[in-house]
């Protein structure tokens, strides 16, 4: 029989911090539960609201977001525009590939902290100007992660823990300018960092569908929404559609954020656009490529920003802006591979 | 045939890439390096995205990692906990990065330019997955133009461990025994890593290619395979591939 | 700007044992990711065996089992019957709920230890005489531990690591007589128990469909399968259909089991009889019963035994036996809620 | 109307579940309890089960807590970590559990009798989820007959922890703060705990209880309210929706 009861023994360790950066949330999982007890919405009552309603009601100046999706795929775009319209301040990201929606943020001067992992690059398609110049600038402090390490930070979050020990980020200026500690396992003597859990004030996801009461289900891949939406304090969602309570029962094997989870959710369709939304559009690359460019120049930037966020009164007024339904089917057919 | 540097780069990089072994990568030149592995010498190389995709039928080159083509009839369309965990489990063979400055010991800089961390000289896009998939995958690749800005003997912020400083490096901070850099695949050459030392090693040079404009080109000094040989030259049923049906639009080759 | 930054900073702790149980298994992280990289099966190649194949080439005497499912629902019956037909011994076994298959494998004499949450009771259906007197007479050597730790413990090795802190347990004699490590937050200081990742040797799982590769898809409850599916160093999947790749390519979304974490493949269909299959079948309550009355008499039990393992040639001939299609017929309609 | 034990227990556990609250529960007489607390007085309590079923509809009772009736159309069909996490996340008011034996504390013993570990007398069928229920929800209800042999001063191990030694054990230990054990009810009484020494105070004696009667089937010092009232018996529609709609096959209520 093989036997590793020797590895339960004494050992006296020391934590060490791994790095010099900032913790922005609190990790605390105790002050957590009293939250989620005194907060949390365990009424299962119709939630429906307006994107201005949910960003009036339940993001503050000040507070930390995290936002559903990855890069720009499934963003809720909306509530970015949103945000940006009511003007919000001092608002902090988590920041594992955020591209489109941080450039948003960005251009709406809201955010001033970042926990950050990939932010001014918009993948293939180059960097922003505007985000790369916020950071270099100062005017958002950021603390360096990565992509899995935000992602275990909501995951020790999501299960009710303080911190989690992951493998990443050792030995590197990665490590070093995140707020990481250094401990070991209590059994192996391996060396971890520990990352400490994220709990955003405000969680934002955009999904396929949800029912009145917030049970949603997404097509594709989950990125790191289903550990987002159990971290998050509030949760607003935007859905392409919203289905009959009785969709999400007929196949509960699919629902992947049930909902006393969610805080507020409005039917937006087409809301990743101008991101892609998997099995119902594609990104719009032309347009994505009209905004980088607008970058170049701070009048060209205003101009475009005044006719497609400040300029109108919501996201339909945005889908209107950029070509309406012609656009949006072709984005369709793209993402369809349908030949035209 | 003719070719650029990115398709010389591209193709000699898919050669690696050994059948039914796993592979993680990103947009661009990784991402036509295994799908051109995949269409020519490794029809059961299985590509995995950071943020979910597993084993698509790619019908044409992601813009992102994250984009819907990443899970295009794919076996999985997971999460992205679950592909860091499945490299973090070592699961994950090989993996592809780049990045603006690298040094003797594989170390990659994708984070910035300049001294002082809080104002930096240039601002880059950040590890991303790129430290994870550095430290956790068995085997990291790299695909880059060389030169002696990129190829520096100290780089400004070190993003992805390489063997760091040097052997045992990895292991004494706590990374995963038996990781670490492999190949770097450049304009140039193709360097792999000395056992011993852990540091650069030119394997073989392109064709056309001095020693000299390799030492130039690069701002440490290298180390040299006892038989050193030359790359083949990229192939036209490799070049033909990769033109017509890996990047048509030439997204990724029309920048080399 | 909140700020818990003062959180990172050094501190001297003790990791202390928080308990006397055994750990059957090695939690080292390091050497687990060598077993997968050298062991696991990367080739996307057909693996269809037969079960008692798959129990020869996989299932060592000596071995440490995790098993799919909860209870009497979605467990891999067929395998269990044919390890006890091949006579397998000294095999160790992660006991979160395991009932009727914990009941199958003591019959069989094939356990020496286990990891135990919940394995003597049938849960509503009484307790299992043969599966306590085994724990009572000392056969079975025990480490304690919940349905969550153990839950947590694959989940750690899911994830890669060799620990998992975890708020169960703390404070009980069910600590005391688990294998479990004291330590705290190195962030806030909260207490936590640490819980070593559980590698088991191999993992039997039952699920609803699955290729000839493995790429394997689950209706309904999850239970801990799909850690369990990762962490295990080999993986037996036993499946009610066999179906074509296309069938997995189709919904992506709904791949629970990747082919590269699967040994053998084999298709079983009513492979969970007499336990419960959700949406195929109910489970026996009669053949359960009649089970646990055997277990009153050696004789009878013996009898049993013969009659539905030992006597027949494999799990179709089993289910020939408890009546065939007309009896399986029966707890399809239950399942579905037909009325005959 | 007559009524027994067992559906004197279920009826009386059942008011205790309020409206929009989430409540995590066993198979028997915690199923039926919320069950009818779902019909009569709590339409939206929300049931879930270990093994991953959320806000079924509940054609009946089920048999195991993993059985496919546990998800029958119900808000999802999840997994076992997910509604552990759920719990150790702070999410899940209450918790119905069971024992063979309990002390003033609220300390539940369900995994063996005797004295020695390695050779107990009795085994029983141990913590499954107990203890991470007891541990993790906020409020821990018992239903359990009451007798001397199972209100005893000394449990023989502590499966899940109720109150562990007093005042402040819990946070100590390391469980939540503001968790524990709220309601035991058993067919003699309902007892609550009390606030400053946590330990069992009967707040409500059954019809034609005497105080005699609870105090001889008790093996420890009972704490009593000031004010204790007699508990409102099992009502009409109560015991005929139990009978009727809830366990018409008398699974739970038949061995009362």
């Amino acid at each position: 029989m093989a036997d590793f009861t020797e590895l339960l023994k004494e050992k006296n360790v020391t934590y060490r911090p791994g790095g010099c950066g900032k913790i922005y949330t609190d990790p605390d999982a105790d002050r957590a539960r009293v939250y989620f007890r005194d907060q949390k919405p365990r009424k299962m009552v119709e939630k429906t609201t307006t994107v201005s309603e949910a960003v009036k009601n339940f993001v503050s100046d000040g507070d930390y977001i995290g936002i559903g999706g990855f890069g720009a795929n499934r963003i809720p775009t909306a509530v970015l525009h949103e945000m940006v319209r009511q003007g919000k301040k001092s608002i902090g990201l988590s920041g594992h590939t955020a591209t489109h929606d941080f450039q948003i943020l960005v251009a709406g001067k809201c955010i001033d902290r970042c926990d950050i992992a990939y932010v001014v690059g918009l993948e293939a398609r180059g960097l922003s100007k505007i985000a790369r110049t916020a950071i270099e600038s100062g005017e958002i402090d950021t603390t360096e992660w990565t992509n899995a390490a935000l992602t275990w930070r909501y995951k020790a979050a999501a299960m009710g823990l303080s911190f989690m020990p992951v493998r990443c980020m050792l030995g590197t200026d990665t490590q070093k300018f995140s707020a990481a500690m250094e401990m070991e396992c209590p059994f192996t003597g391996t060396r971890y960092l520990a990352v400490p859990a994220l709990y955003p004030d405000v969680g934002i996801i955009h999904v396929h569908r949800s029912d009145v009461y917030g049970n949603c289900q997404i097509d594709g891949i989950m990125v790191a929404d289903s550990d987002l939406a159990r971290a998050a304090k509030r949760l607003i969602i935007t859905t392409e559609r919203l289905v009959p309570n009785r969709v999400i029962r007929r196949e509960p094997t699919k629902t992947v954020i049930p909902y006393y989870l969610v805080d507020a959710v409005i039917e937006v369709p087409f809301g990743s656009y101008p991101g892609n939304m998997a099995y119902e559009y594609f990104s719009d690359e032309a347009h994505l490529r009209d905004w980088l460019k607008a970058e170049n120049d701070p009048e060209d930037l205003a101009a475009f920003l005044q006719r497609h966020i400040y300029g109108v009164k919501d996201f339909n007024g945005y889908l209107d802006q950029i070509g309406g339904m012609s656009r949006l089917q072709e984005l369709r057919y793209q993402e369809n591979l349908v030949e035209k | 045939m003719e070719y650029n540097d990115m398709e010389l780069m591209i193709c000699l990089a898919s050669r690696y890439l050994e059948d039914d072994s796993i592979v993680v990568v990103g947009t661009g030149a990784p991402c036509a390096a295994a799908m051109l592995a995949q269409k020519l010498y490794s029809p059961r190389l299985m590509i995995m995205f950071e943020a979910g995709g597993i084993g698509p039928l790619l019908p044409s080159m992601p813009i992102s990692v994250g984009d819907s083509r990443t899970f295009y009839r794919a076996l999985a369309a997971s999460s992205m906990p679950e592909i860091m965990e499945t490299c973090q489990r070592g699961l994950v063979d090989y993996t592809f990065l780049g990045g603006a400055q690298i040094d003797q010991y594989g170390n990659i800089n994708s984070t910035m330019i300049g001294e002082d961390y809080t104002a930096p000289r240039v601002r880059l896009p950040g590890s991303g997955g790129a430290n994870d998939l550095g430290s956790l995958c068995w085997k990291t690749m790299m695909i880059t133009p060389q030169d002696q800005r990129r190829f520096t003997e100290k780089i400004d912020f070190v993003t992805t461990p390489g063997y760091l400083t040097g052997p045992g490096a990895r292991e004494k901070a706590g990374l995963p025994p038996g990781s670490g850099p492999y190949k770097v695949i450049t304009n140039l050459c193709v360097i792999g890593f000395d056992d011993q030392s852990k540091r650069m090693k030119v394997e073989s040079m392109h064709p056309g290619i001095t020693k000299e404009k390799i030492i130039e080109s690069t701002g440490f000094e290298l180390l040299w395979s006892e038989s050193v040989t030359v790359s083949d030259a990229p192939k036209e049923d490799e070049l033909n591939i990769l033109r017509n049906e890996v990047d048509p639009y030439r997204y990724i080759i029309g920048r080399g």
